[in-house]
């Protein structure tokens, strides 16, 4: 009786327009509670859901350029919801939802093993090696939706879940069981300063993000604009996070290509 | 026996092996007590385990001041959503504000000792009153109480009764019995320490939310089904091999049930 | 003053000298403890692990142990399966080297998980997708089995074995060890393999991933099968160890050819197979993703192809042709080396599908990250090697380990009792006012 | 002894058995996991209503509309408000963490009163009475000491009710030294006042431009409204527009570029003039408006096409001659071309000869006041105060000679720069008391050791901070303003925004803590002193001050949470340039280009220093928040430590690697840095972030990197005489 | 881990691998079982086979 309809949220990030400026990063933070400590300069232990890569071309000055990339949690669907982490989870703490296509994680279930983390290919998927702490006052501004995290677990983006569960609330109390595009939204698509990032139900042909990308359904959301591309396409893990480029050497820096290779192979 | 047997750990075997010359009646006795032990211990055990462990477990507090709800709802026009309404933005309100209280009791209307203390300790003084709430839920659960009373809802109109019992009949508030270690509500994780529920608000654990649900969800697809063989055998399937018809599977890859997400936050 | 526990005819130390020798040994293991307590309250922050590294030290630890501990459950089924009768010589030590293996590898997982509180979630919540569930089960329930075939060497111990009840318990699960055997043989195919399918089913980490056959990736079987190569080659390696520590000669030559040859041939089966799969990896798989063989080893000195040639021609090649030819074999000094090289081979196998896997940058704008682990992590990496010691020494103390130790190492014969009783007992008396030894003197 | 050992032993295995038939040992495993998912010591986050108050950000000078959203009486979220014509709901990084400045620990919670050293951070706190008694005592006896204008007030921003507020105080006082903080928006002013002829702000039709030209203008590293600038680029990149970066370093703005001009520092003049020989030679300007509504166009002619042909722009600025051929051509050609300036986030002002040759530009391609172009904003004239009336003291206080020297000789409204170096110096007449508001000088101010030492020379400072910043840490009385979120306050014109729009910045919540509006405080203050001080402030507070100044748009205020005048548009030129034409031989630009004189040798100091702005470092008053921080790359700040951007080969001659420590020093100072190899820089040219390095009052806020501003010397535009130091020369050493 | 747990799921999966993991388990149950009710019978028979340990 579920099923009846089956979204696959998904974001689109125009990487021209993204200045690498982190509103994404705080919007997020803001919204999930996400703790801090004194020194976060070292990335490999810092907790930022949405995290911001620098690409290069590798040329020499004058030719240089720099890229920002927005990294969420791809939310991969993998081959039908065999997500690289999902299927490797012992303790079913992170799911794969069919009705909106996101990949859960559920912090009071996970023991912190931490396969997943070594599974996911994007590093998106964050321990807290520390107990949160905020410093005295700092718990006011705490997002009641999403809940405080606690040490020794793995957490990552959400796609904002508790948006969904509160616009489904509205929804409901207004006799509606289908959610209107803008009604569900990210922390950071809301926020982006830019409007880089974009965010709809990739099924829905309505909604703008499958129509900036057009994805091809029958060969797992592969996008057919040829400026659209995944983070490591060939890997099949059948991302729901985009990008947009109109410069060829970032959409070559999505995904690792051997040397003569030419082109990406198309399949 | 048993004095041998010390004996045989302490001294060098080739003494003790020269000793071995207990009578039979002394063996025989020893046997009668290791017997009588091992269901002193088990039974002990058992005491402690059935009776003062839960005991011990389980704290209670009384709430701030007593509360009368069949007096409240005989007043009010609109049932429980009276004063337990749903905000414009589809979240439950839960237990009434202060704001929502003083419309009535600005001021001590009765005699009720009870009215006074909420209005000389509450009101008058802005204090929000520290209601012990007997079915909140720990953090990481979202529940949503639109997606369950609403007509439109996946799981259709439940009315408050089918979850929260006969509270809103209760003249007086009982005391708020939580678990020491965990801090959760005993409504949440069972009155009865075995685990067993004889109604829905005896416990309100996961399992007891998936139970529901998974009724609801063989209920919806049974209604679908015609001839009564068929139904028959279907019912047969549900029980033995939950959630394996495709019209059964929930929208988790994992559990073929609701995903985590739908209730964990 | 423990002469009684002592098994007969044979020689020991005196336990003032034992209780010496241990020592350090107990030291190092109070560090090891030390450094546990530290992760277990004040969090997995105490380790040098970080987002890159969720996997590090512990679980290269966990799988090394399990690999070389594999000698136990393959020993086994060589002596109760397939009737190679020489190795009951050997089979207890392959028990007990096994049992100090699974039980450290329990140990640390328990120290390395975020949780360790609700670390049962992985039984209870089970998702049976998963390589490491397949893991978790397998492993406590192979333990269960090791534990079980450990009783009753426990249970023989010379005091032990005059209670009834334990001599009878003893005798009755000797009598059915072989059903054990079957069991943890069977077990041990499902988690060495599952070891090996963590890393193999990582589609998302294309130095990890390997091809499937049915639900299990190639590196499922070479894990299964590089156990069954390397751990009797560990259980010599250990053996030959005690022997040079105890000075004595504790297991007769042809029983450790047998178990040699066995191990020799095994490891070359394994390194063609290996070899097999390294080349259709490189030339394959990788490539598939977009990866040269050369972009896993690139970059950095520590990573380099060495490490490659370390795992497959030192620690495989090598030990197998050592091994399988019957002048090396019987060679004292380079049977200890192949078992060595077998050692160092296998671990770093398991080395390279933990932390490599990890220092691999996939993304292409990532980098390669190398980690250093803390003290605390080699703390508690070196506590099971101390326990393991420890254990070695009180079983070989206390413990009829060596069922033809007496053969190899007789006693002058006549003396001995008497001089034992008399020791005995003016050791007792020294230990007088504990008390409990007054009866023994009337 | 028959019930000994085995006995035991068999009651223990009973008991072990029925303790695994009971409830017990389960029930203890499960609830111990259970407190392990709920820890105590892990806030719980109370539910509430949700609501939203809308309200204007004012942690810069972007004037975003914000919605803060807020559980009951807690806020917990800042989101950008739909629909604003500022931001349309985007949001910046400082913006949208707010809330961590608001329950901060940095916030100053009562007034305070300095016991120990300057800067020991001894403090004792003290009731409002005594601290207003206090303040109202010191300038009672300075005034009936007869020196009024021995008090000065520096103030963080230009417009609205605040700095009028205060301005108004100090000339009923008697002081001439009221300054504000200067940025590009008064370099603008003044090449207006110059070239225009007129009093105006500029405001940007970025909206509707197709070409920008920049010259280092950070468009999207926080130049002007960042977020404002952020939504245009995108347009621009959605193929609205082409953008040019003019800048020796790739930075974000000139990543994001149609095309990067990389230029040698210092240089943007010439190009700008190159330009315009191009320009001027191709005949390519607009003859309409040259012709008709300017003034000295030949000179400026003759001078460009004398002095700057593209062979020798291209050997001034680096920037390759046909490069510069086929920009000019490219610009003029455009249908709606703009060029701007303001290096990075335009909180230096910069040198007046390049502000002019670029405005020179814009007059060439007659963009001024047309659509896409440069707009002159009237100052915003909502302010309708009679004159305060002053008394015999304040009217000869008034008119003593300002000391930063601004007004009479010079254009410019203030030049807080050489006020300290004025009382720095001894200089003139002593200041003997000084109230900062909304600034953070001894932080914010090039080479600021001359800041700490004029304060050294100030008994009384008094500092409006909310924060303990680094100049409320080195007052003598902090008297703490609300913060933004909980305060009422007019923000008008935000930074080169076309329109006029007035936000308004009201509270989200209640004061969390025993702070005073700082409207309240001057007005009580005021009352206090009594005279004609007290007849200037006839308001009972502060709002009610605001409702009155606002009058008719209080109401839209309160109900939109801004009021524009949305059909506004720009003077034509005929009605601009009728009497008083464009001039294009104003003083600034008539020789030329100048460069602006930076500290250093080039023999001792090899390499060239930039301070940079980026949008994930916060450099004005308000510091980085933790978020901020967080947010910030590894290869920007590392361990605390922060790094220079340089080339691989100019690294590669001096032995430096990726990440190397390394010793900066320039001719005012030294740090310890580490090196980001960076192809994205031009040689000999090395780069830091600007914000870093501040006093550590909140560990978790500020204390990180190294500060540019101690390095880099201060620089007087020789015209303005506002700052005009883009860099300095500087040594790079292995440390 | 058990039908009664919330992840469980009648499936392939499942039946094979909790089938092959709790007939493994029973195995070893049965078998210590066997052996220690085994070696209660035998010690109140006071059956005596030898000292087995010491070959």
């Amino acid at each position: 009786m579920k099923g009846a309809t089956t979204h696959r949220y998904g974001m689109v990030i125009d990487l021209d327009k993204c200045t690498g400026c982190g509103a994404c990063m705080i919007a997020c933070m803001a919204e999930n509670n996400v703790p801090f400590r004194d020194d976060e300069s070292d990335k490999l232990l810092s907790l930022t859901w949405m995290r911001i890569f620098r690409l290069n071309n590798g040329k020499p000055f004058p030719e240089a350029d720099v890229c920002y990339l927005p990294r969420p949690c791809m939310h991969c669907e993998g081959d039908h919801g065999h997500s690289p982490c999902v299927s490797v989870c012992p303790a079913t703490a992170t799911d794969y939802s069919r009705e909106t296509g996101i990949v859960s994680q559920i912090y009071t279930r996970c023991f912190g093993c931490r396969y997943c983390m070594g599974a996911c290919p994007y590093k998106a998927r964050l321990f807290n090696w520390w107990d949160p702490v905020w410093p005295d006052g700092m718990e006011k501004f705490l997002n009641p939706d999403v809940s405080p995290r606690v040490r020794g677990v793995v957490e990552k983006c959400s796609f904002c879940y508790n948006r969904y569960q509160l616009a489904k609330n509205k929804a409901f109390l207004e006799g509606r069981r289908e959610l209107e595009e803008n009604e569900y939204q990210t922390s950071c698509t809301q926020a982006c300063p830019a409007g880089a990032i974009v965010f709809g139900d990739l099924n829905n042909p309505h909604h703008q993000v499958h129509q900036l990308v057009d994805p091809d359904m029958a060969h797992g959301g592969r996008p057919r604009n040829p400026n659209a591309f995944r983070i490591l396409e060939r890997l099949g893990t059948n991302p729901k996070v985009y990008y947009l480029s109109s410069r060829e050497w970032v959409r070559r820096s999505g995904d690792n290509t051997i040397e003569g290779e030419g082109k990406l192979k198309s399949h | 026996m048993s004095t041998t047997e010390e004996h045989a750990n302490e001294v060098p075997a080739e003494i003790a092996d020269k000793k071995e010359t207990t009578p039979e009646t002394k063996k025989e006795s020893a046997i009668g007590y290791v017997i009588l032990f091992f269901f002193v211990g088990l039974i002990a055990s058992l005491i402690v385990g059935w009776i003062i462990f839960p005991r011990l477990l389980y704290s209670q507090k009384s709430q701030p001041f007593d509360f009368n709800h069949a007096v409240h709802l005989d007043l009010v026009d609109e049932g429980c959503q009276s004063c337990h309404y749903f905000r414009e933005d589809g979240s439950f309100s839960g237990v009434p504000k202060l704001a929502q209280c003083i419309d009535c009791h600005e001021e001590v209307n009765g005699e009720d000792p009870n009215e006074e203390i909420f209005v000389t300790e509450y009101v008058w003084k802005e204090r929000e009153v520290p209601w012990l709430i007997y079915s909140k839920q720990p953090d990481c659960v979202f529940f949503s109480h639109v997606a369950h009373v609403s007509e439109d809802s996946l799981y259709d109109g439940k009315d408050c009764v089918t979850c929260h019992g006969y509270h809103g009949e209760s003249e007086t508030l009982r005391p708020y019995q939580y678990n020491r270690i965990t801090n959760i509500s005993r409504d949440i994780w069972g009155h009865n320490i075995a685990g067993f529920a004889r109604n829905s608000w005896d416990r309100a654990k996961m399992d007891d939310c998936a139970k529901c649900h998974a009724e609801a969800r063989d209920a919806a697809s049974r209604r679908n089904l015609k001839a009564p063989t068929t139904r028959f055998i279907t019912n047969i399937i549900d029980v033995a091999f939950p959630g394996t018809r495709p019209a059964g599977k929930g929208s988790s890859v994992q559990t073929e049930r609701g995903a985590c997400f739908e209730c964990h936050k | 003053m423990d002469r009684a526990l002592i098994p007969d005819g044979v020689q020991r130390d005196p336990l003032w000298k034992f209780i010496l020798k241990l020592g350090p040994v107990v030291a190092v293991l109070i560090w090891g403890v030390v450094a546990m307590f530290l992760c277990w309250i004040k969090g997995l922050n105490q380790t040098n692990m970080n987002n890159y590294y969720g996997f590090a030290l512990w679980i290269w630890a966990d799988l090394a142990v399990i690999a070389l501990g594999g000698g136990a459950f393959f020993t086994g089924f060589l002596r109760y399966l397939v009737g190679k009768d020489d190795l009951k010589y050997i089979i207890n030590f392959a028990v007990l080297v096994g049992f100090i293996c699974y039980s450290s590898a329990l140990l640390i997982l328990a120290i390395d998980i975020g949780q360790p509180l609700r670390g049962w979630f992985i039984f209870w919540h089970a998702n049976v997708h998963s390589m490491l569930t397949e893991v978790a089960f397998c492993l406590s329930a192979y333990f269960g089995v090791l534990t079980i075939e450990y009783i009753p060497l426990v249970l023989e111990n010379r005091q032990l074995d005059r209670v009834p009840f334990f001599h009878h318990l003893s005798h009755n699960m000797h009598g059915i060890m072989a059903v054990f055997a079957a069991t943890g043989a069977f077990l041990s195919f499902f988690h060495q393999g599952s070891l090996g399918g963590v890393a193999g089913v990582l589609f998302g980490r294309p130095f990890a991933f390997r091809e499937h056959v049915f639900i299990w990736p190639w590196t499922f079987f070479l894990f299964t099968w590089s156990a069954a190569a390397y751990g009797p080659s560990f259980t010599i390696m250990l053996l030959k160890i005690t022997e040079k520590i105890t000075n004595k000669r504790l297991v007769k030559d042809n029983v450790v050819q047998l178990l040699a040859k066995i191990s020799g041939w095994m490891i070359l089966t394994y390194i063609i197979a290996k070899i097999i799969d390294t080349w259709y990896w490189a030339a394959v798989t990788a490539p598939s993703k977009g990866f040269t063989l050369i972009d896993f080893y690139s970059n950095n000195a520590f990573y380099g192809l060495w490490i490659l040639f370390l795992e497959i021609v030192v620690g495989g090649v090598i030990p197998a042709i050592i091994l399988v030819s019957d002048k090396g074999r019987k060679n004292a000094k380079l049977l200890f080396l192949a078992v060595v090289l077998g050692v160092i081979g296998v671990s770093v196998n398991r080395w390279v599908m933990v932390l490599q896997v990890m220092a691999v940058p996939i993304m292409p704008f990532d980098q390669w990250a190398l980690y250093l682990p803390s003290w605390q992590e080699v703390a508690t990496t070196i506590l099971p090697v101390a326990y393991g010691v420890i254990l070695i020494a009180l079983s070989h103390r206390y413990l009829p380990v060596w069922p033809q130790e007496r053969e190899l190492n007789p006693i002058d014969a006549p003396s001995a009792p008497e001089a034992a009783v008399a020791e005995d007992i003016d050791e007792a008396a020294e230990a007088a006012p504990d008390g409990d030894l007054a009866p023994a003197q009337a | 002894m028959n019930i000994g050992r085995r006995s035991f032993l068999s009651f223990l295995i009973g008991g072990a058995a029925g303790t695994a038939l009971s409830p017990l040992p389960w029930k203890l495993t499960d609830d111990i996991s259970i407190w392990s998912q709920n820890w105590p010591w892990t806030p719980v986050p109370a539910t509430g209503e949700v609501t939203y108050a809308n309200t204007t950000c004012t942690l810069c000078p972007g004037g975003c509309g914000i919605s803060v959203r807020k559980i009951d009486e807690r806020c917990v979220k800042i989101e950008g408000t739909p629909g604003h014509p500022v931001n349309d709901g985007g949001v910046c990084p400082l913006g949208s963490s707010g809330l961590q400045v608001l329950y901060g620990p940095a916030r100053i919670k009562t007034p305070l009163k300095r016991v120990g050293e300057r800067g020991q951070g001894r403090w004792m706190a003290i009731s409002w009475e005594d601290a207003l008694a206090q303040t109202a005592d010191k300038l009672t006896e300075l005034r009936e000491g007869g020196q009024p204008q021995s008090v000065a007030c520096l103030s963080g921003r230009t417009y609205g009710t605040m700095p009028s507020l205060l301005q108004r105080f100090m000339a009923a006082y008697g002081s001439p030294n009221f300054m504000t903080v200067p940025s590009m928006r008064d370099s603008y002013a003044l090449t207006f006042a110059a070239m225009n002829g007129q009093t105006a702000m500029a405001g940007f039709d970025t909206e509707n431009t197709d070409f920008v030209l920049s010259f280092g203008s950070g468009i999207i590293d926080g130049w002007g409204s960042p977020v404002r600038m952020f939504r245009a680029n995108s347009a621009w990149q959605g193929g609205r527009g082409k953008v040019v970066q003019a800048e020796p370093r790739l930075s974000n703005t000139a990543a994001k570029s149609d095309i990067w001009a990389p230029i040698r520092p210092g240089t943007d003049a010439a190009l700008a003039l190159g330009m315009a020989h191009v320009i001027i030679l191709e005949k390519r300007y607009r003859s309409d408006f040259v012709s008709n509504y300017t003034t000295g166009f030949d000179a400026f002619k003759t001078m460009v096409m004398a002095g700057y042909s593209p062979e020798k722009v291209a050997q001034i600025t680096g920037v390759e001659k046909n490069t510069i051929v086929s920009l000019a051509r490219s610009f003029a050609r455009a249908s709606r071309p703009l060029a701007i300036c303001g290096r990075g986030r335009g909180e230096v002002p910069g040198s007046m000869n390049e502000f002019m040759a670029v405005h020179a530009l814009n007059a060439l391609v007659g963009v001024i006041n047309r659509p896409g172009g440069v707009w002159a904003l009237p100052e915003p004239g909502y302010i309708q105060w009679s004159g305060p009336d002053l008394d015999a003291v304040a009217i000869a206080g008034g008119r003593r000679q300002r000391l930063d020297g601004a007004g009479s000789s010079n254009p410019a409204a203030s030049l807080p720069n050489r006020f300290f170096t004025t009382v720095a110096a001894g200089e003139d007449y002593p200041i003997e008391a000084m109230f900062i508001s909304g600034a953070n000088p001894d932080f914010d101010f090039l080479n600021n050791q001359r800041v700490a030492e004029a304060m050294a020379k100030i008994p009384f400072v008094v500092s409006f901070s909310s924060l303990m910043d680094d100049t409320a840490r080195n007052a003598d009385l902090i008297l703490p303003d609300h913060v933004y979120l909980e305060r009422y306050e007019d923000v008008p014109a935000p930074m080169g925004f076309q329109r006029p729009i007035i936000g308004l910045c009201r509270p989200a919540v209640t004061p969390q803590f025993n702070t005073m509006h700082t409207g309240d405080v001057i007005i009580q203050l005021a009352q206090t002193l009594g005279g004609t001080l007290a007849d200037a402030f006839p308001w009972d507070n502060y709002e009610v001050c605001l409702q009155d100044t606002l009058g008719d748009q209080w109401d839209t205020l309160v109900e939109e949470g801004y009021a524009m005048d949305e059909g506004f548009s720009p003077a034509p030129w005929a009605d601009m340039f009728g009497s008083r034409k464009f001039d294009f031989t104003a003083a600034g630009i008539r020789n030329g280009f100048v460069p602006v004189p930076i500290a250093g040798d080039d023999i001792t100091y090899p390499l060239v220093l930039m301070p940079y702005d980026s949008m994930r470092v916060a450099s004005g008053a308000i510091g980085n928040t933790p978020f901020m921080t967080k947010t910030v790359d590894e290869n920007v700040l590392l361990h605390g430590m922060a790094f220079v951007q340089i080339n691989p080969v100019t690294a590669g001659s001096l032995g430096l690697r990726q990440g190397d420590k390394a010793e900066l020093t320039t001719p005012a100072g030294k740090a310890e840095v580490r090196t980001d190899l960076f192809e994205g820089i031009m040689p000999g040219v090395i780069a830091m972030p600007r914000g870093m390095g501040r006093t550590p009052y909140d560990k978790k806020l500020m204390k990180h990197g190294v500060s540019t501003n101690p390095l880099v010397s201060s620089v007087e535009d020789p015209i303005s005489g506002l700052e005009a130091a883009w860099g300095v020369r500087a040594k790079l050493s292995k440390a | 881990m058990f039908p009664f747990n919330f992840e469980w799921i009648w499936d392939m999966s499942h039946v094979v691998f909790m089938g092959g993991l709790w007939y493994a388990l029973n195995i070893i149950g049965i078998g210590m079982t066997f052996c220690i009710i085994k070696a209660i019978y035998d010690t109140v028979k006071g059956k005596d086979d030898g000292h087995h340990a010491e070959h």
